[in-house]
């Protein structure tokens, strides 16, 4: 039978994508199909299962290691023909989207990349994503056989998800890989993955000079929530390219966004557009940010940020 | 050091006009524009006067991406709580039209495409750094760490001369030989715009504004309809600004213009779309620069050619003028293999001859009269007043139209200032 | 080395306006994009450090937009270029885009390294490098803020999530660069008066046999129109403390802090 | 509408590098009116907490106002290398 397949290397966003996949299946007529690739994959199949997958096809074959794009690709296109899958939905992570052209290619397959929306319009996908440098929204169905999607990572839910069979396959699968791990390391100053946030503080050029980003530092421990910034903080290298949101960075849909001392170019705000809840904070009420705000303080950062942090600590 | 025979600084429409009279005549011309693309730092109010012009490169004309000819021509004298417009649609103005309503992003792109079709070499994103002189003569630019020499320079950089000055070619500007023009573009539907000023379709009107919109400072506002857009701007004195403006700054005198009950129908509706300002020569012929010399000319605003007489303001064409007469003087040198200042003589002969310097010496007091207080407070309110009594029916018995008349006529223009006024307007 | 980086001309994203949702892409220039000169930056890098040239490949409708863009690259510094040329270039999507690269790759002489932006600065699908390491059947990194080639091999550091990777990958292979792994040089006025006497090739897909037919679009764009933001719109004015006071109330009422 | 939000509407390619710098000793001792304060459209100049002159050339419109107002010479203005500034689309 054919299949409606799902995979990312993050088990979240699997679980996401089998979620929302089973009801796209359940209207196609499909089955659902995941896939747990890499060190420690099996691990992930029951969840996978419990989320809606049917079948989860598991391998953690050695050239799946550090996730290849290359192998990556090469072990779902034989899971796809395996399950005689029509509709693949991927984590457009960054080694979501990266794999996404690859395995299109093998599938001969349409593709779109950081999807945000996808819905099933008179039996077709139609999905949504950002062009133009984020100017607009771009709804596009693609027509190839095979049909591939990198959907961004909560995008969809599976709280209160219908479960699958889960039926764990250990497909043989042939797989190599050019690429060699020399090292891989933990970041220094820990973590930042802003892809899949619950909680993001964005900051901007609303602070005046690079020791001022503490404040927003310590706004988002309080809030718990990781710092990004614009592409003009990278720039003047007060932050690393890795915290950018934005077109040039991470599309992020997190629970809340709080922009402070941003005012809200586009290039940055499609990275947040589809937050749950968006805040501003800026001195300038007129500030386009605050046109997308649901909630927003107009004042002094340098007075507002320490008032919001003092009474986060209250609540 | 690597060499081309004419190196234009500025792809404004002086430098473009220039370099597509050269690169037509198969001269070597490379225009350095320091915009993304020529326009791209430029500002007019903006209207063109293409009358003046027409028989320069009259294939150009025909084709240029003008936004609407004008065919309404409107001053509107602001009071204290009253204005006066005078309108005035002329079949003669609007066909063949005199003026064109323009964007410079659009058309100085334009013109820097046909003079890449010339064989002219237009480098956008590069800025001039400075003229390289030896022993008096201009032969060439720095750009960064590189230097270019060539025959001639084409001096267009604009109104700031941040080159020329340093060259020796001309005075720093001052305050009070300049003007700072400001505007918003502000977008409205080409029908909402064709109803609002009783325009036929595609066709524009020009709006200048005397009075409150500078509080009494040198200057006014205009407003300008473009295709989809209006312009609607300030000018005003620096001078004036400088010394009265204290009070209020100067992006403020546009926003309280544009709240007055007379100007919030004109722009209702409207989304303002960009927001620019630039510098005007308002300096008159007195203070034109020498306009060539050794291996260089000076071309546009660089060479302080722009002409405010109150009512038609004018630099455009100018800049276009000046661009078309430098290329015909530099074609004349190159034939002679002479760029010494004799050489390049026949430039400053040329403009003499023409409109361009013809009209600045009509107009050589006018920077003076434009300096009189009472031009901006006293006469907009005046004439409004007079119109008021005229049109006034009180509650007891009115007086006869020519005595309302004469009233107001004795009480605001009939004075020692007025007629000081007047002695001095004879001239112009 | 023979270093390829695949560039592309692109409407300038911060000169293009919405008006009634509708972008606005009259008189908005092209020019290269953003993360292309990166890639271009680090070719010249590489080349200049091993030795070998840079070819600068593109597919367009030459007209003059692609020519300016190709002489932007030269310019900077890329020895040689490739214009793929087809009158439906402009409208090509990913795969056609990377058909048609794929196969004039396989025309140049030689090609040791492909280098790309990890995205175009118009539509960012990332998907073109991918496509054409598939078709070439090279591996590929992605998101490389830190390139080093040597004899049959290039190394690659890059930062993920968590992690940063050193990767290494055997020649031939694809690698896509980020804007943190240089600062692309903005050409001088010799090297742009120069850039006009590199040799530039102009190829049509007959040239690259590549067939039309292949180049059938997989995807359709049903619309573009900007979005319609739905938000509350709440503003806190007055004294810091009663801002914050009410901004943090509302967020806890809304079920975001203070679970 | 304010003058930021104005600013908000242009397209600015910013630069690293400030194209104009303050000589503080010149605009603090000889300078008497400060017309910066008031004549720039874009509204950039500031004083500080110590009075100390500041602008914010990031929003420069480049009409060069400033400049040709600031008699004591107090500023070192240029325009903004390329490919940085402002740049018009429909001025």
């Amino acid at each position: 039978m054919a299949d409606l397949l799902v995979y990312s290397e993050k088990t979240q966003t699997a679980c996401e994508l089998a979620a929302k996949g089973r009801e796209f299946a359940q209207a196609l007529g499909l089955g659902v199909s995941a896939a747990a690739l890499g060190e420690g994959a099996a691990a992930a199949a029951p969840e996978l299962g419990a989320a809606g997958a049917d079948r989860v096809f598991v391998s953690e074959d050695p050239a799946l290691a550090g996730w290849p794009a290359d192998a990556v690709a090469a072990a779902l296109a034989q899971i796809a023909a395996e399950a005689g899958a029509t509709v693949v939905l991927l984590g457009s992570t960054r080694r979501g989207k990266e794999l996404a052209g690859r395995l299109a290619e093998k599938l001969g397959a349409g593709a779109v990349t950081d999807v945000n929306a996808l819905e099933l319009e008179g039996g077709e996908f139609v999905a949504a994503r950002y062009a133009f440098g984020g100017a607009t929204i771009a709804r596009e169905k693609v027509a190839s056989d095979v049909r591939v999607f990198a959907i961004m990572p909560k995008t969809f839910s599976n709280e209160g998800a219908s479960p699958g069979a889960g039926t764990v396959i250990t497909p043989a699968l042939q797989l190599a890989t050019g690429m060699k791990v020399v090292e891989r390391r933990a970041k220094e100053g820990g973590a930042v993955s802003l892809d899949a946030a619950p909680r993001i503080v964005g900051v901007g050029r609303g602070f005046g000079k690079k020791e001022d980003l503490a404040l927003g530092e310590e706004l988002a421990a309080a809030l718990e929530a990781v710092v990004g910034c614009t592409k003009s903080l990278a720039d003047f290298q007060w932050l690393g390219e890795d915290r950018i949101i934005g077109l040039s960075g991470a599309k992020t849909s997190p629970d809340l966004y709080v922009g402070v001392g941003i005012s809200g170019q586009v290039q940055h705000t499609v990275g947040v557009a589809s937050a749950k809840l968006i805040a501003a904070i800026n001195k300038d009420k007129e500030a386009p940010i605050f046109q997308m705000a649901d909630y927003g303080i107009v004042g002094d950062l340098y007075e507002v940020v320490p008032a919001v942090i003092e009474r986060l600590k209250a609540v | 050091m690597e060499k081309v025979e004419c190196i234009v600084v500025g792809g404004g429409l002086a430098g473009l006009s220039a370099a597509y009279g050269l690169a037509g005549a198969g001269a070597e011309v490379m225009v350095l524009e320091r915009g993304d693309y020529s326009g791209a730092k430029n500002v007019t109010g903006g209207r063109l006067y293409v009358s003046p012009i027409r028989g320069f490169y009259p294939e150009l004309w025909e084709e240029a991406p003008f936004e609407r000819p004008v065919a309404r021509e409107l001053i509107t004298m602001m009071g204290d709580g009253a204005h006066t417009t005078f309108e005035l649609a002329s079949d003669r103005l609007a066909h063949p039209p005199q003026s064109y309503t323009v964007v410079r992003a659009r058309l100085d792109q334009w013109l820097a495409e046909k003079v890449g079709e010339k064989g002219g070499m237009v480098v956008p994103g590069m800025k001039v750094d400075e003229l390289l002189r030896k022993e008096g003569r201009i032969v060439g630019i720095r750009a960064g760490a590189d230097e270019i020499g060539a025959d001639v320079v084409v001096v267009a950089e604009g109104v700031l001369r941040l080159l020329a000055e340093p060259a020796g070619l001309a005075a720093r500007p001052v305050d009070r030989d300049h003007a700072l023009g400001y505007k918003e573009v502000i977008e409205l539907p080409a029908g909402v715009i064709e109803d609002r000023w009783n325009l036929n379709p595609g066709e524009g009107a020009a709006q200048l504004f005397l009075g409150s919109v500078t509080q009494g400072m040198l200057g006014g506002g205009f407003l300008y309809t473009n295709k989809e857009s209006i312009s609607l701007g300030v000018v005003v004195g620096m001078q004036a600004m400088k010394a009265d403006g204290r009070e209020i700054k100067s992006h403020e005198l546009l926003d309280r213009w544009k709240e007055l009950p007379q100007i919030k129908p004109l722009v209702a509706g409207g989304t303002v779309a960009e927001y620019s300002a630039h510098a005007i020569p308002e300096g008159g012929i007195a203070k034109v620069p020498r306009l060539y010399g050794d291996g260089y000319v000076l071309a546009g605003d660089a060479a302080g050619l722009s002409l405010n007489a109150l009512v038609t303001v004018r630099g455009m064409d100018f800049a276009i003028a000046s661009g078309y007469y430098a290329a015909q003087a530099i074609l004349r040198a190159r034939q002679a293999g002479d760029f010494s200042a004799a050489g390049l003589a026949s430039y400053e002969v040329a403009l003499r001859d023409s409109f361009v310097l013809k009209d600045l010496e009509t107009a050589r007091i006018y920077p003076q009269f434009m300096e009189l207080p009472r031009l901006f407070t006293h006469y907009p309110t005046a004439v409004s007043r007079l119109f008021e009594d005229v049109f006034t029916i009180g509650p007891g018995p009115t007086p006869s139209l020519m005595k309302k008349a004469w009233k107001g006529i004795r009480r605001d223009f009939l004075n020692l200032g007025t007629l000081q006024d007047a002695w001095l307007a004879r001239k112009l | 080395m023979d270093i390829v980086v695949c560039v592309k001309t692109n409407p300038d994203p911060q000169m293009v306006r919405i008006r009634n949702r509708e972008p606005v892409l009259e008189a908005v220039p092209y020019k290269l994009g953003d993360l292309d000169k990166n890639a271009l930056e680090a070719a010249i890098q590489v080349r200049d450090a091993v030795g070998g040239k840079v070819v600068a490949v593109t597919v367009a409708e030459t007209n003059r937009k692609i020519k300016e863009t190709v002489k932007e690259a030269l310019a900077m510094g890329a020895d040689e270029a490739v214009i793929v040329d087809d009158p439906a270039a402009m409208t090509l999507d990913q795969a056609a885009v990377a058909t048609v690269i794929a196969a004039a790759v396989k025309k140049l002489p030689a090609c040791d390294l492909l280098l790309f932006g990890e995205g175009s600065s118009d539509n960012y699908t990332g998907q073109v490098p991918s496509r054409v390491a598939e078709k070439l059947g090279v591996p590929q990194v992605g998101y490389a803020r830190k390139v080093e080639a040597a004899e049959g091999a290039v190394r690659c550091e890059r930062s993920m999530d968590e992690m940063i990777e050193t990767l290494e990958l055997p020649l031939p292979a694809a690698v896509t660069v980020v804007s943190e792994i240089n600062e692309p040089r903005i050409p001088s006025l010799m090297h742009i008066m120069k850039a006009g006497s590199k040799p530039t090739q102009v190829w049509t897909l007959a040239d690259i046999g590549v067939d039309a037919a292949a180049l059938a679009p997989k995807q359709e764009v049903v619309s573009n129109l900007a979005e319609e933001q739905d938000r509350k719109h709440v503003l806190f004015e007055g004294a810091a403390a009663e801002q914050a006071a009410a901004f943090v109330d509302a967020l806890v009422k809304e079920g975001v802090v203070g679970r | 509408m304010n003058i930021d939000a104005k600013l908000g509407l242009d397209v600015f390619k910013l630069d690293k590098e400030p194209h104009i710098v303050i000589e503080q000793e010149v605009c603090a001792t000889v300078c008497t009116n400060r017309a910066c304060l008031y004549v720039c459209p874009a509204d950039l100049y500031e004083l500080d907490d110590e009075q100390r002159m500041t602008v914010n050339w990031e929003g420069c419109l480049e009409c060069g106002t400033c400049m040709i107002c600031c008699e004591p010479r107090a500023l070192t203005w240029n325009y903004p290398r390329s490919p940085f500034g402002v740049q018009y689309r429909m001025s």
